[in-house]
């Protein structure tokens, strides 16, 4: 009834399984990094650890959070995204997600929509813009792991 | 007996669909809509008075002015205040509540005082308390709560004594639907020289609320929550109560006499309110303290009192479920606001599905987040009724629970 | 050019009688009128979007949440504020610079520090300081003005000192007209260490005002006399002044985190408002920006600089029966406001006549208590102008005051 | 022209009389009763010197005040009205003036325009009730009053 006219955001594959099934959910000991956020607004609570190999990329990460859907959602996938970035890369990741999710002007938006397809599974947090309230659902991870960066710095 | 379809007619917004369907407007906790009167009272206002109040000679001024007060006197008479002097105009229960600590408290609590509060206050009925006592190193105490949200008087004694300078309580709780025991409670405060404050956001646009009989020092409320626009709240107070306190904000008409080196202060009401007032707002208050005066706070009281024992039935099919409601099961302990949690659906998440049914939820900590985290969980759903909420709209509201329950149990989870 | 006829015709009031004439509205300097843009603005807010903000997951809060952070957008490029989040709601102008005495200047303040004025303040700018002073045991100073009520800066380097705290001054004077010079003054400050607030009440609404040109750490203005409603006004501050200061009103969603024992706060601009704001007049104040950059500021500006050219020439047949003008002559040093005393007929006499003849100004000491008795009078009379008014109307105003000096001639005295 | 239309308030012979020449102006030396008031808002200021009788009756008044036609008036008008009357008829006739010129009701108002006709050159001041705004103006002389008298008890 009602909710078949729902866009298929909770019906995605990926968003699905990494719901089910979240990643990385093991709390790391003496990371190299750790971080976390919260959303005062919704509760929503996310945590990362990352352990760094000897070129300075991620080798391991931990995510641990609560919240709704796409909050855990998003840090499953994230969680897996980092893999074998430098943290200048996962700062400018996060910087492209964000412009990605918050793009409004029109002429932004078309070049959001291509940039969207090439981001592996972080595509499917896309369809989480149709619901303008809850991008900041999607975006708790990356303010997260953004603070936790740039402290070290 | 209260026509619904008829108050229904007066709200222009209740006509609108959202996301194809009938708006089901479910905040009413968060603000209200306005009938079509309120709406009109400040185009006609803006339209044919507009001028500045309280100082100009000229014809609009001065119907502004009668207008503005006019206002006041309605306020004063609904709560029945009695002087309309004791009716501050401020912009919403949140400044109504900061005037009272910077203008009183900061003045008249000492270090190793106490100010009692309940846990199930709102945000803005506890930092202002938090902040002050920090700064006077005075203490806060909580009246303890039972397992359904309900205050536990048994120690009071031992907790309201005579080192309380306030006692300051949330009418009906926002996030619970708690009515709590004010006038019980006003007097324990009075017999140990405290003074009492209520906190009426929740009250005053639901009931009938009689300051004089329940005889508190303060009260503070909001418009926007009783059919009024954005923008315009209230602070009463007994009158020596408020002519022994400082002025808060400074500058504009509350002053009497003004030199280079100092000023004096205008009298009541003017003495609180600096600068050029919510003119329009405090007019459009005014009307919809009208309008609610001419459906019967009586009859809106016990309108909504069915609705919510109809809604307490019906939420059985969501407790089957596995949903578990928050707050007094009572239907007399508390209001038309149910909070609720749902197994293996955040409350955010419901709330974008019930959004898609056209149900306006709010999920969340509803700004008592001590609260919420004490009940176990980082948010709830909360569906709030007004006078023009309808059984049907209960039916399709519990509906869509159990359908968004249903709907994410075969997806997500 | 700038076509007056169509925007009167946008602005409902002006259609009205007063006393039997058509209604010559000169009390801008007061409030403004609105056109009626901002009321269907007001009317299409409560029809179809009215919720409350940031909280709610559904469909009316988040359109109801992207209007009014859009208005705060429009705010903050008509000032040239840069980032929206520089851009505080408050009541009014009054409201602001409570918020800087309270927030910034309690904390920054020292005893034995000075805050500078200028002898020409509106009580709210001036009462804030005289509490906060006596309460620190800071001095006030005040610059002087010459005898046409302009700055004599000649002095200015041992008033503006290394023990100044804040150098808070108006940027057009609301009793006299005088345009201050607002940038050097802030240079003066910041050479000094000091902080430097700009009072934008009259300003804001009739010129180009760019606050990065400035430089000001703060600007204070008012929604009501720019087009918009009553109930809303704005502080800018810049990011780093308004990071460093503690909230003002607390309570609501101005927290990040709160426990029973303490709170900590959210991110700007939120920071600083503390429960429900003024939603619908926040989103109408940035329809009323929209309208006035329709017709563009620079354009008012010349408009007015005109008018009030016109005015002031037109004014020598009131000086010649004994009338006297205050504020400067020169027109590059003052906006439209034309305040005066007339021979024998006291201010509020006068308005009482022009009152009778449908002309609306204003009449006392104009909130600048002090200044206006510096001038050896209790009161003055005022006519200031907007966008709307015309030299017509200014014929119909000065043949007004004519008359009722001939009236009261031959009459009273 | 536009003031033919004005209601006959500053035309009032009473009224015209009292401003052109105040009565009572003389400061009086050590009076029995001294008292004051200012309107802030529009700046008017009034004073009152009384002395009294051996039955305590008011003997001789001085006024002197700023302000307004209205204003002034009703201080000279007033000055003479206090003569013979006790201190409690004085609070007596500012309640009854008060009244009459601030009654709303209709049926009030029919009341008081009745009263109004026996208040000697008082009833001059009745007709500032046409400008409500100015209403204020013809009461400051008895808020002096009235604070003056009450200080006293
Ligand atoms: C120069 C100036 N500053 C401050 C204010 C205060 O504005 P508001 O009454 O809107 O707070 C005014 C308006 O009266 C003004 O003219
Ligand atoms: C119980 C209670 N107190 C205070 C408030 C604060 O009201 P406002 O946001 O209008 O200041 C609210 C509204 O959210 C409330 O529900």
């Amino acid at each position: 009834m009602a909710l078949g006219s729902l866009n298929d955001l909770y019906r995605d594959k990926v968003i699905l399984d990494h719901c089910r099934n979240p990643r990385n959910s093991a709390v790391l000991d003496l990371p190299d990094v750790s971080c976390e956020a919260i959303n005062p607004f919704c509760g929503d609570e996310i945590r990362f650890q990352i352990n760094l190999d000897d070129s300075d990329r991620v080798r391991e990460v931990g995510f641990q959070g609560e919240g709704c859907a796409i909050n855990q959602a998003a840090g499953s996938i994230v969680s897996e995204a980092l893999n074998g970035l430098t943290l200048t890369d996962v700062l400018d990741l996060s910087k492209k997600f964000s412009r990605i999710m918050e793009a409004s002007l029109p002429k932004d938006v078309v070049v959001a929509d291509k940039e969207a397809i090439n981001l592996g599974e972080l595509s499917a947090l896309y369809k989480v813009r149709e619901f303008p309230v809850r991008v900041k659902c999607a975006l708790l991870v990356w303010s997260a792991l953004d603070s936790g960066i740039s402290t070290l710095a | 007996m209260l026509d619904v379809q008829k108050i229904r007619n007066d709200f222009p917004i209740l006509g609108r669909e959202v996301n194809g369907h009938p708006l089901v407007y479910m905040d009413n906790a968060a603000t209200t809509q306005k009938p079509r009167q309120v709406i009109q009272a400040l185009v006609d206002y803006y339209e044919n008075f507009n001028a500045n109040v309280h100082r100009g000679v000229h014809t609009l001024s001065m119907e502004a002015t009668d207008m503005y007060e006019d206002a006041r006197k309605k306020v004063a008479k609904f709560i029945n205040a009695g002087d309309p002097d004791t009716v501050i105009w401020t912009r919403n229960a949140s400044e109504s509540l900061n005037l009272v600590a910077y203008s009183w408290a900061r003045e008249n609590v000492e270090s190793g005082e106490n100010i009692v509060l309940t846990p199930m206050e709102h945000h803005s009925n506890l930092v202002p308390w938090q902040e002050l006592t920090r700064e006077k190193n005075a203490a806060i105490r909580y009246i303890p709560l039972d397992n359904e949200g309900v205050l536990d008087l048994s120690d009071i004694d031992s907790i309201i004594d005579d080192r309380t300078a306030l006692v300051s309580v949330v009418h009906m709780s926002n996030a619970l639907g708690t009515v709590n025991p004010i006038k019980k409670l006003c007097d324990l405060a009075h017999a140990r020289g405290a003074k009492f404050l209520v906190d009426g956001a929740q009250s005053v646009p639901h009931m009938v609320v009689d300051v004089k009989e329940i005889d508190c020092d303060f009260m503070a409320f909001s418009g926007h929550k009783m059919m009024g626009p954005t923008g315009i709240g209230c602070l009463y107070a007994k009158k020596d109560v408020l002519e022994g306190m400082k002025p808060f904000l400074t500058g504009g008409e509350m002053v009497l006499e003004v030199s280079y080196e100092k000023a004096s202060w205008a009298d009541l009401p003017m003495k609180f309110e600096a600068g050029t007032p919510n003119i329009a707002d405090a007019i459009a208050l005014g009307v919809a303290v009208d309008y609610l005066e001419d459906i019967g706070m009586a009859n809106i009281d016990e309108y909504e009192r069915d609705l919510t024992g109809y809604a307490l039935n019906k939420f059985i099919d969501v407790e089957e479920e596995g949903g578990k409601l928050f707050g007094p099961r009572n239907p007399d302990q508390r209001g038309g606001i149910i909070s609720f949690d749902t197994p293996d659906i955040h409350p955010h998440d419901l709330g974008t599905l019930l959004d898609q049914m056209g149900i306006a939820v709010r999920t969340g900590h509803h700004c008592a987040m001590p609260l919420v985290r004490s009940l176990g969980v980082a948010a709830t759903s909360r569906a709030s009724f007004y006078v023009y909420n309808t059984k049907k709209e209960v039916d399709v509201l519990i509906e869509g629970i159990l359908e968004a329950m249903r709907y994410f149990r075969d997806g997500v989870r």
